[in-house]
């Protein structure tokens, strides 16, 4: 899974290629999204992810993308019109954020526990009060338990590049779950740089229509009646059929595998699957990261190799599925991991941290500690990533951990 | 420490579920630990629901578990046509009684247990409360088969629990079900 | 003679379990009548679903689907989006959803789909409550109705302290291309209405006035009669809108006293004389100023 | 890409007449008296269990025990009093 991971965006390789033009995150999330083609778009405004709707908007207006758009009335109503525009077997998109994804969430469980493939775009901002509009990624996380896959991108060529994924994954026949693409509000929804747009054929080729066997067209075409959705009582099928949604949960572990190959085959850019390691081989201390920090921590922990010091990164691209066995195998050898997320599940650590750590359990002798950043949208800096590396450093010499979660660049 | 058990088979709108939660305080009136669990779903006048009651024998004895009833002791069937469409007597413990609310006699009703106990409770409840929900008859009946809880607890459990002007003539409903329940294998009423 | 079979044309069938003398029940037969194969419909939680997408009991002879309670109109929305989109047209989307789920809960995705005017042909069953759940108090419960939340006791209010909330006037002035009120008492209106609507275009609404008799404690046998008593008291309106113009389709030759429609239902049994009169009062107020713009 | 079916799981429309025979619901059942029949068909209009169809002959209709629930809508407003509520 090591990808030879370009850190500088390459020239666009011919044929696949449309154009390469500087975007923002919200833009380029856009743009992959167009070139799936959802057939219905539903997306309520709020800060930061509007610049996704209104460029969606833009795209049907000017014919580029043939969709309906609905000027929905919220998040809640915006999630309820594409379950049913999905249950017709059309593909479909929106976007949000934060208290949009909040009061998104009675129907994020009612599309996993549906199994529609439904794509969002989740640009990541705080959890108000106090009020504040600006990045961290509580808003995604706390929804984990919601059924739904959860990928993270870096920067805004992976944003672009992982929602056209996004589509192969979800709509795969042997996964059928909605999926996220999340990325940090303004760090990249707002940040503008070079992006890649990959041309409508070369996405076409890449990304078969949708076209579910089941489906209330399907039904209606053939005609036979039949119910989506219907009641079942405990002694009934409830429980078998929540078994095999999370069976299907554990099949898109492979799936965002294989896709991440196929894409980086056909557009010339791997990611790295579920996660991406960076100089861990024979790292002490690995700070898992998720989003867009994880460029910062690259340039701090070459900064370190040079001086020596044995430290690498792990970027998690998948947080739902979470993969465990995957995590536990990569880091067997590796006496220190930190885990670094702008996030923090109140009463406890943060979120990412409590997984990462329940999948290395039987890694003995392994020390682990979470760091807590940037919450509000609070500047995170290399001076702060140089911070976490001390901290593990120190720990894998002195054998022991001061605190679990440690939050950093927050004044006491 | 023993825990007995009943099981309630009836139709919606024939006040199971209620009769569950009316016998549970006169078992514990009683001195009896007590559990009563109306069986949860989408109670359909006229659909079949269930309801279960766990009773001890002290009030400070345990009740180990939170389930249905499986293996009742007593089972109560307050509408007769169930029998075509259920196995009342499914996990009918050794020397458990089922009782039936009928017009007809035991021996003609194929429920192949040894003790089998009826009661006319639709009469009686048209008779006394002037209505088709027969709860309060069976209870009067459960006094009688069980012998484990007296007509005066059930009476008095029943005055607690209803609306004040159906508390007479529900009382009278179990007094005449406790007086009129025919028990072939003759527990005489304490 | 051989076991009477059901006619191989009807859509809603027998089987379900809805409680004897059923309003819902008895509205929905003709609905699916008049709406015909070319159908999807869509359950908000309630007595319906309950009654009849249970496992191995499904009788609607039309592809459906389970929603939420919160979101019927934006949901049909989508449904109906969707078909266009993949190429499915003509097929009406009727979300039969209940009192609650669209005046309550569900009210902030009906005014928007009513406002967007979305393609979807909107049924309200109004049984005056949250009928599956128990008979809890609704937005459209009648003033002075008893309910398990509304319940009458010693102390004021006894029974619902507010006015039953008028969703037809609401959604009529959402201007959209046909509204209507409808109950199967006056089932050549109630067909009239249901054919009208089916064969027109956008948002369309229709709330029918659906007696209860488990929750409004009458018996199963008098619903039709309920049903009329309602509209012959002018407690329930029969009228119809488009793009905002109300008519009414069937006013009461002379209109009974609210009382004789009242005393045949539990629910208001505890009224006193005075709180009668005041209901009273309110009919009177809507028909004498229905009159004097009428003439 | 076929959605794998025994994923989803939905239920087909059915009027098989075992599982759900609500006919034995009942407290009491309506009984015609086909001589006093008309044939207005309102008792099949307003019967919510859709349990009332025309019988064979024409001449009057029949009542479905199997699913009739006994609600006694249709004695209630069957023009001549042709049905009457015997009980169950």
């Amino acid at each position: 899974m090591t990808a030879e991971q370009p850190r500088v965006t390459p020239e666009p390789t011919d044929e696949t290629a449309a154009e390469t033009r500087v975007l923002t995150g919200n833009e380029a999330a856009a743009h992959g999204a167009k070139l799936a083609r959802p057939e219905v778009v539903s997306a309520y405004p709020i800060t930061p992810q509007s610049a996704i709707s209104e460029t969606m908007a833009g795209f049907v207006a000017s014919g580029e993308l043939d969709a309906k758009l609905f000027r929905i009335e919220s998040e809640h109503s915006a999630m309820s019109s594409l379950i049913g525009a999905s249950l017709t077997g059309a593909r479909t998109f929106t976007a949000t954020a934060s208290n949009g994804l909040f009061y998104m969430a009675e129907m994020l469980h009612f599309a996993s526990g549906g199994r529609l493939p439904i794509v969002m775009a989740v640009a990541n901002r705080a959890a108000s009060p106090p009020w504040n509009v600006w990045g961290d990624q509580s808003d995604s996380l706390s929804q984990r338990d919601s059924g739904w896959i959860q990928l993270y991108a870096e920067n805004c060529q992976e944003a672009l590049d992982l929602l056209i994924q996004a589509y192969r994954i979800a709509e795969s026949d042997d996964v059928m779950l909605p999926a996220m693409v999340a990325f940090d509000g303004f760090q990249v929804s707002h940040i503008s740089e070079p992006v890649v747009i990959p041309s409508q054929e070369a996405v076409d080729d890449f990304l078969p229509p949708y076209d579910p066997e089941d489906s209330l067209a399907q039904s209606l075409v053939d005609g036979d009646p039949k119910a989506f959705h219907h009641i079942t009582p405990p002694e009934a099928s409830f429980f078998e059929y929540k078994y095999r949604q999370a069976q299907a949960g554990e099949r898109a572990k492979d799936r965002i595998e294989e896709v991440d190959r196929l894409f980086g085959e056909r557009f010339g850019r791997r990611w790295g699957g579920l996660f991406d390691p960076y100089r861990v081989d024979d790292a002490g201390v690995v700070l898992v990261t998720l989003g867009s920090l994880t460029t910062t921590a690259k340039a701090v922990a070459d900064e370190y190799r040079e001086k020596d010091l044995p430290v690498g990164v792990l970027k998690l691209r998948s947080f739902r599925p979470f993969p465990e066995d995957e995590l536990a195998t990569v880091l067997e050898d590796v006496p220190v991991v930190g885990v670094v997320e702008k996030d923090h599940s109140f009463g406890l650590t943060g979120s990412v941290y409590g997984d990462v750590a329940a999948a290395l359990t039987n890694v003995d002798g392994q020390l682990t500690q979470n760091f807590v950043t940037g919450l509000g949208g609070r500047e995170v800096t290399t001076e702060h990533i140089r911070e976490m590396y001390d901290a593990l450093l120190e720990t894998h010499d002195t054998g022991c951990v001061d605190r679990r979660s440690r939050w950093v660049g927050v004044s006491r | 420490m023993t825990v007995h058990r009943v099981r309630f088979h009836a139709r919606g709108g024939q006040g199971a579920v209620t009769a569950a939660k009316v016998i549970a305080p006169a078992l514990y009136r009683e001195g009896r630990n007590v559990q009563a669990v109306p069986a949860f779903g989408v109670e359909r006048r006229g659909a079949p629901v269930h309801a279960y009651v766990k009773y001890t024998d002290a009030v400070d004895e345990l009740i180990p578990t939170r389930t249905y009833v499986h293996e009742p002791d007593y089972v109560l069937c307050l509408d007769e046509t169930l029998l075509e469409t259920e196995d009342v007597t499914a996990g009918l413990q050794p020397g458990g009684a089922v009782v039936i609310n009928t017009a007809r006699s035991p021996d003609d009703l194929d429920v192949d247990v040894d003790r089998v106990a009826t009661v006319d409770a639709g009469r009686i409840a048209q008779e006394a409360v002037g209505s088709t929900i027969v709860n309060t008859v069976a209870l009067g009946s459960f006094a009688a088969v069980s012998g484990d809880v007296s007509i005066e607890n059930v009476v008095e459990a029943i005055m607690e629990r209803f609306p004040a002007d159906i508390q007479e003539p529900n009382a009278e409903a179990a007094r005449l079900g406790y007086e009129q329940t025919a028990v072939p294998w003759g527990t005489a009423p304490s | 003679m051989k076991d009477p079979q059901p006619r191989d044309d009807k859509l809603f069938v027998q089987g379900h379990t809805m409680c004897p003398g059923c309003g819902v029940a008895l509205s929905v037969n003709h609905i699916m009548d008049i709406l015909g194969e070319d159908t999807v419909v869509l359950f908000s939680p309630g007595c319906l679903s309950a009654a009849s997408t249970i496992e191995d009991n499904y009788r609607f002879r039309v592809p459906s689907a389970h929603m939420g309670l919160v979101h019927s109109a934006a949901f049909a929305a989508g449904v109906s989006a969707g078909l266009e989109q993949v190429g499915v047209d003509d097929v009406t989307v009727a979300p039969l959803a209940g009192d609650g789920a669209t005046a309550d809960i569900g009210f902030q995705a009906l005014s928007a789909a009513a406002e967007r005017n979305d393609d979807v042909l909107y049924f309200c069953h109004d049984n005056e409550a949250y009928a599956n759940t128990g008979m809890q108090g609704s937005g459209t419960t009648p003033m002075g109705a008893a309910t398990s939340t509304t319940p009458a006791g010693r102390v004021a209010p006894y029974g619902k302290s507010s006015r039953k909330k008028d969703l037809f006037k609401l959604i009529t002035d959402h201007n959209v291309p046909y509204a209507a009120t409808a109950t199967p008492g006056y089932l050549g209106d109630f067909k009239e209405k249901v054919t009208k609507a089916k064969e027109t275009n956008g948002f369309r609404f229709i709330q029918i006035f659906d007696p209860c008799p488990e929750g409004w404690k009458f018996d199963g046998s008098r619903t039709v009669e309920i049903s009329k008593r309602a509209v012959q008291s002018g407690m329930w309106v029969l009228a119809e809108s488009e793009y905002g113009e109300i008519e009414i389709t069937r006013k009461p030759a002379d209109r009974e006293p609210v009382d004789e429609y009242l005393e045949l239902q539990d629910r208001f049994n505890h009224l006193s004389d005075a709180e009668v009169a005041q209901i009273q009062a309110a009919v009177d107020e809507f028909w004498d100023g229905y009159m004097e713009a009428e003439v | 890409m076929p959605h794998s079916p025994e994923d989803l799981e939905t239920i087909p429309f059915t009027t098989e007449r075992q599982s759900r025979r609500t006919g034995n619901w009942r407290f009491s059942r309506p009984e015609l008296a086909e001589e006093d029949c008309i044939m207005c068909e309102l008792c099949i209009e307003f019967c919510p269990d859709v349990s009332i169809h025309q019988a064979e002959s024409e001449e009057s209709v029949v009542v479905d025990y199997d699913y009739c629930k006994g609600c006694g809508i249709c004695a209630q407003v069957c023009p001549t009093d042709a049905f009457t509520m015997e009980d169950e």
